[in-house]
């Protein structure tokens, strides 16, 4: 691996490990606010709470769990800031709990003597009026906590309960402290996730050039779309075949439909079924997936019934293997050899057996055209196969195979977006280059852009 | 009717997918995962038909008596079994995949080493590929050629022991140039996957009922 | 050298290809000879991520592969149980090929034996639940939703090991072995959705298709192939498996350079004598 | 299951199961295509039991079992629409398939949407907005990477002529990509090895004991 440069702002927040960036921010606003507010006391070696009406030290809580006498005798003296928050873009049913070891106290330990003294936190909760009950665990070195069981509009409040490292004789902690409560807080299900907000707008900006794309080719604008070859052999393939009298296969790779590229293949076999039955050429479409056979049995009886064969249609043509990867490709290898096909096409999602079906498909001299978006079979097909439909060729082949204006359309929106996403990357990076000459540490206002359209793009 | 309805179908169920997506309030929220499970529960379903599709399929070639019927009859006979044994470690074990079920003999002494031993088949036909593929016809292919036997030679000892660049060169290639491309080819086919999958959400792509 | 002989090397039957693949593999596994492994910075990073669990922390194991990738990923399977184990981090293990998980259960059952620990104390074994998109999503709200029992039928709720177990907020880190897409989904799902902490063990030919994930810190570490768990091995201190295979490795590759060679010496000959 | 004996004659199985696969290296054979029936029919059962208790006994049956309310009845809809895939058995309702196929595709295709977008597009963007800071190798091999990815993307670029510009980045990108190939071959060719590595042991260990 070589190095990488620095990235002002992690996807990642540092001590915690996983709070995305901006609840980070929100925590320390709250911070700020609950230490200016002067409400950092804290209960120190006994179970003191700040009453959540009053604001003042409350005796210890009533239906806790009494600990053993021991437990004032060796305190843990952890004051904790607790904050609590609606765990963000959810359906509700959580809050958010975190909390901080605080540096100051009556003559206690400072933070770091005060970790090295903790066992782990329990989490505690109550509404109003209401005895505060146990709701969870956390190891030592978390910091934070999800309550996922938290009631939709209640009020709760937390208290996180610092249990100590030294055990008393019967093995249960020695020694607790509970810190204040923290400001109500009330879970509630959101209307909108913010952290996906960049994916809905890029969603916006491609699907709304496609649709206007789509819309322009109605109106009958003309569009180039550049040469396929491997879509351009097609064809010539089913003409192979039809010649020596030899049967095409169609192998629509091994997963089910919920994979898009299978989605993709399906759309490319209603064209070649097309072909193949306007030449009375044999089709075989084994299958890996009972829905993609009948997803593929409707495809092929409609492409005979669209070109006037209907009764050419052979039902017995796409036939279900097994949903075994290996035996699956046992098996289309078994009638590669048998059936001897002229031309073979491997469309869709593949994974490991791409190399033992285009070198067999090789071995017995058949033309073969294959396409997938999985980049690590790529290069097999490359090498072993006539032509290869690569990545995004793969989606844009019914387009093109099918020569209506209306899904050229949609190739010519594709490409409206990726010129975006060219001058996006190339702009950017450009920027943070300046920015960050200009700034090492990045102050510049170029290097703020730039960070803040990387911490947009991630979620931030 | 017959098309009209399978076309409102797919669009309501991608459009509530996606929905689903951005918005966690219920209902939707959870639409996204409850939708998977019907997805799971029609595929199981659904591997009837392709059961009974391959059953017939090779009951008549027996019934033809086609050239090398009785290898039909034994891939009969391997179902048959398969199944049997998982209803029976179902019922005595509580599951077909319990340490102790005699399924586990058709898992550990069949689908391992057939699967395994399919799989290794590749080991001969990456060599016999890329003896075949990697020939430096033209500048392209050259590349094609020099990147495969950098990287190979980067991946074992001797590589570093010929000279410490091709470990270096095989990290480099793999983590700069390698995936650039990836990257690139990545971010294209998502872009068509999106464009396509929004022509099967509006109909306009609809070869599977068209 | 006549034109003769090199019209032939041309046109290989790929038959002798085979052949001498399969002497120059054999050998070496039958001679036993071994070799210096130094890890690199992907496996370092991997065992890193599990050196940074404490006793007590989770780790969820995902078996996400078959008996097709077990050559690869059994010993690496291994070695991270091993280290895990060793440190007293809790096991949880689940799965999203069926037909994979009980390797991985043997795997768990053996190193578990090993180090002493207790089924359902120290480690258990979820099973599998069939549509793995739906079951990553899911996990992220509670995982009993799709795991309310273990493997063989065991309530999840009557099992220690998963007390206070309930979302990725809980799991301190997952890895996950892979030979396909699963990864992706994992972390398309449980990564971008609920910046779940991973590292991952795949097969070789998964790892570059995983280099933009560990190069984006999606992901916290990366073992590739039998070549990475070897480098575990060694990171761990304990040589198996992987370390075994690595000179029939060595062999092999030389081959195919070598054929590799051969050929391209063929074009060049060819084509010069015809002119 | 583990009693010396059946561990015995287990081993000889796959043993034989294994030289079967192999001896299609050679070419087609009995041997081979009496391994291929038997491996399509024992997976193919293997699937459907897979299915039948790992899919449809918890997701429906036990839901419907215990749910209560209004869960309990929703969950019949999937089923009804699995029953509805049965109609292909009878030629009359076959068109009714279409219902339930409507619904996979529409899963497919929703799920197409959103998961390249979130899972592809937007963090390999944001992996590939990288500032360059200083000259050194660093800097040098994320500007080939940049240059890649943007080259790579307009090698996709359709709907223009790949003429100057465009065409020379794209001549670019191929070149990118043909590097990638050619170095994720290199690659996986150990991954291989290591199968055959995998199977040669177990003929070897597990079935002739010539290995330690």
């Amino acid at each position: 691996m070589r190095e990488r440069v620095p990235t002002p702002i992690g996807r990642r927040f540092a001590p915690a490990g996983r709070a995305p960036v901006h609840v980070a921010a929100l925590l320390a606003v709250l911070g700020v606010l609950a230490l200016t507010s002067g409400n950092a006391l804290s209960a120190v070696g006994e179970r003191l709470v700040v009453d959540p009406e009053t604001g003042s030290l409350a005796p210890a809580l009533a239906g806790t769990t009494p600990r053993s006498d021991e437990a004032r005798e060796t305190p843990v003296a952890c004051p904790m800031h607790v904050y609590a928050s609606d765990a963000p873009d959810d359906a509700g049913g959580a809050i958010r709990v975190s909390w901080e070891l605080g540096t100051t106290g009556d003559g206690t330990p400072g933070s770091e003597g005060c970790e090295a003294d903790v066992a782990g936190f329990e989490i505690l909760r109550f509404a109003p009026g209401e005895d505060p009950v146990p709701v969870g665990e956390a190891p030592a070195t978390d910091r934070h906590f999800v309550d996922a069981s938290a009631e939709n509009g209640i009020p709760y409040q937390y208290i996180i309960r610092a249990l100590s490292s030294v055990a008393s004789p019967n093995g249960e902690p020695a020694g607790f402290a509970d810190s204040i409560a923290s400001d109500a807080a009330t879970a509630t299900a959101q209307w909108f996730a913010m952290s996906r907000l960049n994916a809905l707008v890029v969603m916006l900006f491609v699907c709304g050039a496609v649709m206007f794309y789509i819309a322009r080719a109605r109106e009958g604008s003309d569009l180039y779309i550049r040469r396929i070859p491997g879509l351009e052999a097609v064809d010539d393939a089913v003409g192979r075949a039809t010649e020596m009298g030899r049967p095409v296969l169609y192998v629509p790779g091994i997963e089910t439909v919920s994979e898009v590229g299978t989605l993709a293949a399906l759309t490319i076999l209603g064209h070649v079924a097309k072909k193949v039955a306007q030449h009375g050429t044999p089709l075989l479409v084994p299958t890996a997936d009972p829905i993609v056979m009948t997803t593929a049995q409707e495809i092929v009886k409609q492409a005979y019934a669209e070109v006037g064969q209907s009764d050419r249609y052979d039902p017995h043509s796409v036939t279900y293997v097994t949903y075994d990867q290996f035996g699956y490709t046992a098996g289309v290898d078994g009638i590669m050899v048998r059936e001897r096909p002229e031309a073979v096409f491997l469309l869709g999602y593949f994974a490991a057996e791409s190399l033992i079906l285009a070198e067999t498909g090789h071995a017995i001299g058949a033309i073969q055209i294959s396409g997938t978006k999985e980049t690590s079979q790529l290069p097999f097909f490359v090498a072993a196969c006539d032509y290869t439909l690569i990545g995004e060729e793969l989606f844009a082949a019914s387009s093109y195979l099918s020569h209506e204006p209306v899904m050229l359309g949609s190739l010519k929106g594709q490409d409206f977006a990726k010129f975006w996403i060219v001058v996006l990357i190339v702009a950017a990076v450009a920027v943070g280059t300046i920015g960050y000459a200009i700034s090492p540490d990045g102050s510049s206002l170029p290097a703020r852009a730039f960070d803040a359209v990387k911490t947009w793009f991630a979620g931030g | 009717m017959k098309r009209s309805i399978p076309l409102a179908i797919t669009f309501l169920t991608g459009v509530f997918l996606v929905i689903s997506f951005f918005v966690p309030h219920e209902p939707l929220g959870a639409l996204e995962q409850r939708l998977l499970i019907w997805f799971s529960i029609v595929s199981g379903f659904t591997m009837l038909l392709g059961v009974d599709n391959l059953l017939r399929t090779h009951i008549r070639k027996i019934g033809r008596r086609n050239s090398g019927w009785w290898h039909s009859g034994f891939l009969l006979l391997g179902f048959a079994a398969t199944v049997v044994l998982g209803v029976l470690g179902r019922i005595h074990h509580g599951s077909p995949f319990h340490m102790q079920s005699p399924f586990m003999f058709v898992y550990t002494y069949s689908i391992v080493p057939l699967q395994g031993t399919m799989f290794a088949l590749l080991a001969f036909f990456i060599a016999s590929a890329s003896y075949r593929a990697f020939r430096a016809r033209n500048t392209v292919a050259t590349l094609l050629l020099v990147s495969a036997v950098i990287v190979m030679l980067g991946r074992i000892p001797i590589g570093a022991a010929i000279s410490e660049f091709f470990p270096a060169a095989q990290e480099w290639i793999m983590d700069v140039p390698q995936l650039a491309a990836k990257r690139g080819i990545q971010i294209g086919a998502a872009l068509g996957a999106v464009s396509m999958s929004l022509r099967i959400i509006l109909g306009i792509e609809r070869s599977y009922l068209s | 050298m006549s034109k003769g002989f090199w019209d032939v090397i041309n046109t290989l039957d790929r038959r002798i290809i085979f052949l001498i693949l399969l002497v120059c593999v054999t050998l070496p596994l039958l001679l036993n000879v071994g070799g210096e492994i130094r890890p690199t910075p992907p496996v370092r990073r991997a065992h890193a991520a599990v050196a940074s669990l404490e006793a007590g922390d989770v780790m969820l194991v995902s078996i996400d592969f078959d008996a097709t990738s077990a050559p690869e990923l059994m010993p690496m399977l291994r070695s991270v149980l091993r280290q895990a184990f060793e440190k007293d981090v809790r096991v949880i293990m689940l799965g999203h090929i069926a037909i994979g998980l009980p390797l991985g259960h043997m795997a768990l059952e053996e190193v578990a034996a090993e180090y002493g620990k207790e089924y359902g104390v120290d480690y258990v074994d979820l099973g599998y639940r069939p549509g793995y998109i739906a079951v990553m999503i899911g996990m992220g709200r509670e995982i009993r939703d799709f795991f309310d029992s273990d493997y063989q039928g065991l309530q999840v709720e009557d099992l220690p090991v998963m007390d206070g177990v309930h979302s990725y907020a809980d799991i301190d880190l997952l890895f996950g072995f892979e030979h396909g897409a699963v990864i992706d989904y994992w972390v398309r799902y449980a990564q971008a959705r609920f910046d779940q902490r991973m590292a991952f063990g795949t097969t070789a030919v998964m790892a570059p298709d995983a280099y933009p994930y560990l190069q984006s810190n999606q992901i916290e570490g990366l073992v590739g192939g039998l070549k990475g768990a070897a480098e575990y091995e060694t990171l761990i201190g304990r040589p198996g498996l992987g370390t075994r295979g690595m000179p029939a490795q060595q062999w092999a590759h030389l081959l195919v350079i070598g054929f590799i060679l051969l050929g391209n010496i063929g074009y060049f000959v060819t084509r010069r004598n015809r002119g | 299951m583990g009693s010396p004996v059946v561990t015995i004659i287990g081993t000889w199985l796959a043993g034989f199961l294994t030289l079967a696969i192999l001896s299609f290296l050679y070419k087609d054979n009995p041997f081979y295509k009496l391994a291929e029936h038997l491996y399509v029919g024992v997976s193919a059962g293997y699937w459907l039991i897979y299915v039948a208790f790992f899919d449809v006994e918890p997701m429906l049956i036990d839901t419907f079992m215990t749910e209560t309310g209004v869960e309990k009845w929703i969950i019949l809809v999937p089923g009804l629409l699995g029953l509805i895939m049965l109609s292909r058995w009878f030629p009359r309702t076959a068109w009714l398939s279409r219902w339930p196929i409507a619904f996979t595709v529409g899963i497919g295709a929703g799920l197409g949407i959103t998961a390249n977008l979130q899972g592809y597009v937007i963090p390999q963007v944001e992996a590939t907005l990288i500032p360059m800071t200083g000259w050194n190798l660093v800097t040098l091999s994320n500007i080939v990477l940049v240059v890649g990815v943007v080259s790579t993307l307009l090698y996709f670029y359709f709907s223009k002529p790949h003429k100057g510009v465009l065409g020379g980045a794209a001549r670019v990108g191929v070149v990118f990509i043909m590097i990638s190939f050619g170095a994720s071959f290199g690659y996986t060719l150990m991954a291989r090895i290591s199968l055959l590595i995998g199977r040669l042991y177990f003929l070897l260990h597990d079935l002739l004991h010539v290995l330690d």
